[in-house]
């Protein structure tokens, strides 16, 4: 038990170093990429976690998670103009609180519908809602704006701290504040009798009805809360950006909710995060880098689906029993030869796609392609000798490579279970 | 006043008639057995008292009132508890997670999203307590879904009395046990339901006979006897049913 | 009178090209329970397809080959893919068709560039068919009716009268017991796979040309065809086809209704004022929410009758 | 301890260097950003855009750049969404580029409008401008006008005056029809003002707004246009909205004028083909018939330029005033701070490639420019994407005709 607060305090510290690593000296000033990037990290991992309450704690696969995110943000750019104007005086530190409320308002209006139903008619329902808020944010103007979305300042000059919020250190620092918040009492929620609960409904609804609980209240319950801190990180996101847009509801966010949490791990609590971190990573930093990492994205999920279905945290967590049998060392070895196969597995497929869309779309846009340094000869036979190669080879070679692992790892679990 | 009682209950499926007027009466802590062949309607029947299936018509009454139309969870709730004939547990919680969650409504806990479970000192205490009754305290925190089949019934056996239910009904709780497994859990089973009104479907006769204050036989979804084990025994009806007619 | 029968007879036809891409569905939704987010794209490839081919051999061969080819893409998609995902469960297969959108969408839009196509509808097939009180009825639409007719009676026919549908309806609720008879149930998931991706490539070659052929296609059919499937029912080839009729109707009659909800409480003496968000809705006319309706009746039967209207088993 | 932290770090450092998009040592050019969708399924937006800007900025750069630098074009994927243009304007501003341009959706516009002045409000010392030359809604310098904001296209209402004043005197019938969000209702709401205005003779019989994206089939709305015996049909539509309504209309054999604003975008003749011929028009900023018709023989070089390797057609001229102004503001400003070059650039009169007046006004910054109402014929010099039809400019609408009130209270920044 102990490693692992030291393991979260330590990420903590990171989180807040973090900035201060990259300050710009010449300039006196932050990385402000680098906050805006670590700002919407917290806000998604807020989102993958609650939405994880749903998948990975209840078992309900939920397709408008975005619309609690959207309207706690929506509700906030509100508060923040009421507040900027006087007439309802709250402080900056409060409003992700009442965006949360809201976001829970919202979900018991929808979850009452939608936990009547379980599995595919839940999933199918929730795609309906998701649906509907999306096209009505975009066509009523009085509450959502349209098109064009709310806009709002957020100095309002009200805060606990005296804080002016004009820098976006600061609204990172009170992201970071409440994204600690919400995971820690989304983390106290799976030890609550309502989280042990939801996760017996998941197992099996009719044991749950057995023991004296409706499942539908459960399922409703689990709906609510998540919808409450799905709030949170709408207003966290309204007071980053300033602006609401009905992009905020929409079903791609809801898309990226659940490719946060499976591909971080549903079966872990922390899963949610290291997805989180990663898929942002991935929309904010490698899409300025090439127009084809839409492509990388799908070809991860493929991956993921059909070799790690536990996702990053299943994987690490499968490393457990060979830690607490001590013989974690002997891997180290086999993994750093499954590594220099994948990486260039990874190469060649990066390089050929990259080729492949800059032979196509790159060279009408008038774009060099730049590749590891050098600019390179799109039509040159070379560049696509070189990818095509490390891709095979790299294929052939992780393959053989990966059963000589799979022999060492059994060896090894089986060792520890004894 | 009777523990449980059917009166005249009827189910069909479509056109097809399942149980056709069945009546019994369980009085408070007596242990009762229901045989009978295969497709007889006895799984069908403990759906119906559970609340699993709608009754077609007639009522069903536990200590006096009428639960027919309520929903499991409420039914459970009023004392009555039930094992399934394929073992029903919740395979990715520990097997003292699946104890405890079994304990909570009984407990009052109900839906709360406050209270912190691992500093509810009686109700752990009470879960380590069934976890030794059942003898599964060295398997405290391995996966329900790891356990073997033996100790997987035993532990539904656990869940299933641990509401503090008055009346409860087990499916075949030995079904697919060695003689040494089903003597150890019909040992728990007498154990753990002491003072409590026990409904059983068993197949194996030594069980029914060695455990059943009453036995009902149901055939084709009609009762054709029901009374001690001695008398049951003897009544050609029930011979006739299990071994065909003997003479023409 | 005649906007009447006219609009009856486009929402039939609408309803008809929704029902062609949403048999495929049915199919793989029921049969194998893949919530498969990529159908859409099949569609779309399959009209990328029509529009190659038709350029080289003309409409009617590419008929045939574009959603073969679909077809075929199909099966190599079950056979790598879905089939080494199944085990992993139903969330696990979405998430592979998820990553597909992203992949087939990329290869589109890099072999067929971003601008949309010139597919149009074949020449001999460009004619007014007949005119109804001064309204045309192309002879294109009469030719979707046609085609889609055709999909319907030989697919109840593949699936009710042969040897292969048999198999397929029996594996659709116990495929244990069908392998246990000792037929291929994996071969059977790859058919039933491959045949809901020819009628998606089908779909496309039809659909490709009454409507525009571009990268964004897939995305603005691909919500509404889940609709039909789900409100259908599950399993039932006669819900798809009810369901896409009813949904085609209120596209197509939604438009015509002006009024709201407030012109409609207006005669009971209620009347709304103020600028609020409440009265915006209320006073929103039918016309403009017509593609919403279709969510709010899937939204509403899912939640009295999961099984959809004619479904065979729970969702 | 430290040093893992480090190593952290530095991993940090070299994706979001990298994530700059360009190695910081690249030659001293002047770098403007450019934001606009290249992923997804809007990406044949920013692609189209970002091959038309190659061309322009080779003429710009041929002519001397500003302060005898080259100007330099740094891409951003905002895929259409505004959270990301705005992550994508903090990594302008570190890389200290003074000029961010966007040309696609008013969603982005209005957020990077609002981004970019609480942005130099609140770091003085790095101020950036930005150049809008594709959010269309009037609001933007109007209602939500910024010092910090510069236009370079019309607005709707511009485009709604030169449409009405284009539209024949034998129309007495109109019908809108429009999408169902910001700009669509932008549209209808100028569209009816102008008509109430200049051609108070005609009569509004249908006034509709439909599911941006959402309509399959489109035939229902050609039973209400025909039963409403409209003459023309204003739709603001564009893409997939207009192409479906128009082949609808054709199917349904519904002979109506199709009066529009934005049907010579890219694809549009494309898909619409021969079925537009005699019935459609739109507003356009420059098409190559123009200099054709106009007997400018360097603006046709220009055009035909373009033409000789693209099969779509060069009509942004704006596009290029804005690089020429932007050009001179440079070189009058002396330097590229933000302040300068926008006290430089506004007020500032040119002319464009076509050889009109063109203006970019003081108290709203917005460019006030001429609009061609053209029709889609065969009889014409150049046809449109290959399609055998091309764009026949009908009325001139000058600059003196679209120079409109303004109501923007615009807040000027004190140093």
């Amino acid at each position: 038990m102990r490693s692992r607060w030291w393991l979260i305090l330590m990420l903590i510290v990171v989180a807040i170093a973090l900035p201060w690593c990259f300050y710009d000296w010449t300039h006196h000033r932050h990385a402000g990429f680098l906050i805006s990037m670590l700002s919407q990290m917290g806000m998604m991992v807020i989102l993958a976690l609650s939405y994880n309450m749903l998948l990975g704690q209840a078992g309900l696969f939920s397709l408008c998670h975005a619309t609690f995110f959207g309207i706690g943000g929506y509700a906030t750019v509100h508060l923040l103009n009421a507040a900027g104007s006087g007439d309802f005086p709250l402080p900056m530190e409060v409003m992700p609180l009442f965006a949360g409320l809201t976001g829970l308002a919202l979900a018991i209006l929808f979850g009452s519908m939608a936990t009547k139903q379980r599995a595919t008619a839940f999933a199918m329902i929730t795609l309906g809602i998701g649906e509907l808020m999306a096209t009505s944010a975009l066509m009523f103007h009085h509450f959502f704006g349209g098109e064009g979305g709310v806009t709002t300042n957020r100095m309002i000059d009200n805060s606990l701290f005296g804080l002016s919020y004009a820098s976006g250190l600061q609204v990172y620092y009170l992201i970071l504040v409440w994204t600690v918040i919400a995971t820690a009492l989304m983390y106290y929620l799976t030890l609550t009798p309502l989280g042990r609960m939801a996760n017996a409904t998941r197992d099996n609804f009719e044991r749950a009805q057995f023991i004296g609980y409706d499942p539908r209240m459960v399922r409703f319950l689990q709906f609510a809360l998540s919808g409450f801190f799905a709030g949170i990180g709408g207003g966290l996101y309204a007071i980053t950006y300033e602006i609401v847009t009905f992009d905020a509801l929409a079903a791609p966010l809801s898309a990226n909710a659940l490719l946060m949490a499976y591909i971080g791990g549903t079966t872990v609590f922390g899963g949610p995060i290291l997805g989180a971190i990663l898929i942002t990573l991935l929309q904010s930093g490698v899409s300025l880098l090439s127009n084809s990492w839409l492509v990388y994205v799908g070809v991860m999920f493929i991956a993921m689906v059909i070799f790690a279905p536990t996702g990053l945290a299943g994987i690490i967590k499968a490393h457990d029993p060979i830690r607490q049998a001590g013989r974690l060392g002997s891997l180290v070895v086999p993994y750093l030869r499954l590594a220099i196969p994948s990486l260039s597995l990874v190469l060649g497929f990066v390089g050929v796609a990259e080729l492949m869309s800059f032979l196509t779309i790159g060279a009408a846009q008038g774009r060099k392609l730049v590749l590891f340094g050098g600019p390179i000869d799109v039509h040159a036979t070379l560049p696509w000798a070189i990818s095509a190669g490390a891709l095979l080879v790299g294929g052939l070679w992780l393959r053989f490579e990966a059963a000589g692992f799979h022999r060492v790892w059994e060896s090894l679990t089986t060792e520890a279970r004894r | 006043m009777t523990a449980l009682s059917l009166r005249d209950v009827r189910k069909n499926f479509g056109a097809t008639e399942i149980i056709r007027g069945v009546t019994l009466d369980i009085a408070p802590g007596e242990r009762h057995c229901i045989i009978g062949p295969n497709g007889a309607g006895k799984t069908t029947c403990f759906n119906l008292i559970s609340g699993r299936f709608p009754i077609t018509s007639g009522e069903i009454l536990l200590n006096g009132e009428r639960i027919d139309t309520l929903p499991p969870h409420r039914i459970n709730r009023m004392g009555l508890s039930r094992s399934f004939q394929i073992t029903s547990i919740f395979h990715r919680l520990s097997v003292f997670e699946n104890l405890r969650c079994a304990l909570l409504w009984s407990r009052g806990y109900r839906y709360s999203f406050w209270s912190p479970l691992w500093r509810q000192r009686a109700l752990n205490e009470a879960a380590e307590g069934l976890l030794e009754e059942l003898n599964l305290g060295t398997r405290r925190n391995v996966l329900a879904g790891l356990l073997s089949y033996a100790e997987q019934r035993a532990l539904e056996v656990g869940m299933t009395i641990a509401g503090g239910a008055t009346v409860v009904l087990l499916d075949e709780p030995t079904a697919g046990m060695s003689n040494t497994e089903t003597d150890y859990a019909m040992a728990l089973i007498r154990r753990v339901t002491q003072g409590k009104t026990l409904l059983m479907v068993e197949h194996d006769m030594k069980v029914v006979f060695d455990l059943a204050d009453t036995i009902t036989v149901l055939v084709y979804g009609q009762v054709i006897a029901s009374g001690p084990p001695a008398e049951v025994r003897g009544s050609r009806a029930v011979q006739e049913a299990y071994l065909g007619a003997l003479d023409g | 009178m005649e906007t009447v029968l006219i609009s009856v007879l486009n929402g039939l036809v609408y309803g008809m090209l929704l029902f062609m891409l949403a048999s495929g569905l049915t199919l793989i939704f029921s049969m194998m329970g893949v919530l498969n987010f990529a159908h859409a794209s099949i569609y779309m490839l399959g009209a990328y397809l029509a529009f190659t081919a038709s350029q080289f051999l003309g409409f009617f061969p590419a008929l045939i080959i574009a959603p073969v080819v679909c077809g075929l893409i199909g099966a190599a998609i079950e056979i790598w893919g879905l089939r080494r995902v199944h085990h992993n469960g139903h969330i696990a297969e979405l998430l592979f068709t998820f990553g597909l959108v992203f992949i087939i969408q990329r290869l589109v839009q890099m072999t067929w560039g971003m601008l949309p196509m010139a597919y149009r509808v074949p020449p001999v097939l460009d004619f007014p068919l007949f005119s109804l009180y001064g309204v045309n009825f192309p002879a294109y639409r009469a030719f979707m009716l046609l085609v889609s007719g055709a999909m319907l009676l030989g697919t109840w026919l593949l699936l009710k009268k042969t040897r292969v549908g048999l198999i397929i309806q029996a594996a659709l609720t116990h495929p244990n017991m069908v392998s246990a008879l000792g037929h291929n149930v994996p071969r059977v998931f790859t058919i039933v796979f491959a045949g809901g991706c020819l009628l998606a490539g089908l779909a496309g070659v039809i659909g490709g040309n009454y409507q525009t052929t571009e990268p964004g296609m897939a995305d603005s059919m691909g919500p509404i065809v889940f609709v039909v499937v789900v409100f259908g029912g599950l399993g039932s080839l006669a819900g798809c086809v009810v369901a896409s009729i009813i949904m085609g109707m209120i596209q197509t009659f939604a438009v015509v209704i002006d009024y709201s909800i407030s012109d409609i409480l207006r005669p009971l003496g209620v009347v709304f004022t103020g600028d609020t968000l409440f009265t915006e809705i209320l006073t929103v006319p039918v016309a403009r929410i017509g593609a919403l309706l279709p969510f709010v009746m899937m939204v509403t039967i899912l939640f009295f009758r999961p099984r959809g209207l004619l479904g065979t088993r729970d969702t | 301890m430290i040093s893992v932290i480090r190593r952290i770090c530095w991993a940090f450092m070299v994706i979001s260097l990298a994530a700059g998009g360009r190695p910081a040592v690249a030659e001293d050019t002047i770098k403007v950003a450019y934001v606009d969708p290249f992923s997804g399924p809007f990406a044949s937006g920013g692609d189209e855009f970002l091959k038309v800007f190659g061309y322009i900025l080779a003429k710009v750069n041929a002519d001397g750049g500003a302060l005898g630098k080259k100007f330099e074009l740094v891409p951003f994927d905002d895929k259409l969404q505004p959270a990301e243009a705005l992550i994508a304007l903090k990594s302008i501003t570190d890389q200290n580029i003074p000029f961010v341009m966007q040309c696609t959706g008013s969603n982005v516009g209005a957020a990077l409008v609002d981004g970019v002045s609480k942005h130099n409000a609140r770091n003085p010392d790095n101020r950036i401008l930005y150049l809008n030359c594709g959010a269309l809604a009037t609001e933007l310098t109007n209602e939500q006008c910024d010092f910090w904001q510069f236009r370079f296209t019309g607005n709707v209402e511009m485009r709604a005056a030169a449409g009405i004043k284009a539209l024949p005197m034998d129309v007495k019938k109109v019908y809108l029809l429009n999408q169902d969000y910001l700009f669509g209702q932008s549209i209808q709401h100028d569209t009816r003002k102008w008509l109430a205005k200049l051609r108070p003779d005609i009569q509004v019989v249908g006034d509709e707004l439909m599911p941006f994206g959402k309509v399959q089939d489109f035939s229902p709305y050609i039973q209400k246009i025909k039963a409403s015996s409209a003459q023309s049909v204003i739709t603001g539509n564009y893409n997939r909205d207009l192409n479906l309504l128009i082949k609808a209309a054709v199917d349904d054999g519904l002979n109506v004028r199709f009066d529009t604003y934005l049907a010579h975008l890219i694809g549009g003749p494309t898909a619409i083909g021969a079925a537009g011929e005699h019935r459609l028009t739109t507003i356009t900023e420059f098409d190559p018939n123009v200099p054709a018709e106009l007997h400018k023989t360097d603006a046709e070089a220009f055009s035909n330029g373009w033409r000789a390797n693209h099969e779509t057609d060069f009509s942004e001229v704006p596009f290029l005033t804005m690089f020429q102004m932007l050009a001179r503001a440079i070189d009058k400003a002396g330097s590229t701070d933000a302040l300068q070059v926008a006290l430089a650039l506004e007020g500032m009169k040119a002319t464009d490639l076509v050889g009109f007046p063109v203006e970019m006004r003081k108290d709203d910054h917005q460019l006030l420019m001429p609009y061609y109402a053209a029709s889609f014929s065969r009889d014409v010099k150049y046809d449109a994407e290959k399609t055998g039809l091309g764009w026949k400019t009908d009325f001139i609408a000058s600059t003196e005709d679209l120079t409109l009130p303004t109501v923007c209270k615009m807040k000027r920044p004190a140093s």
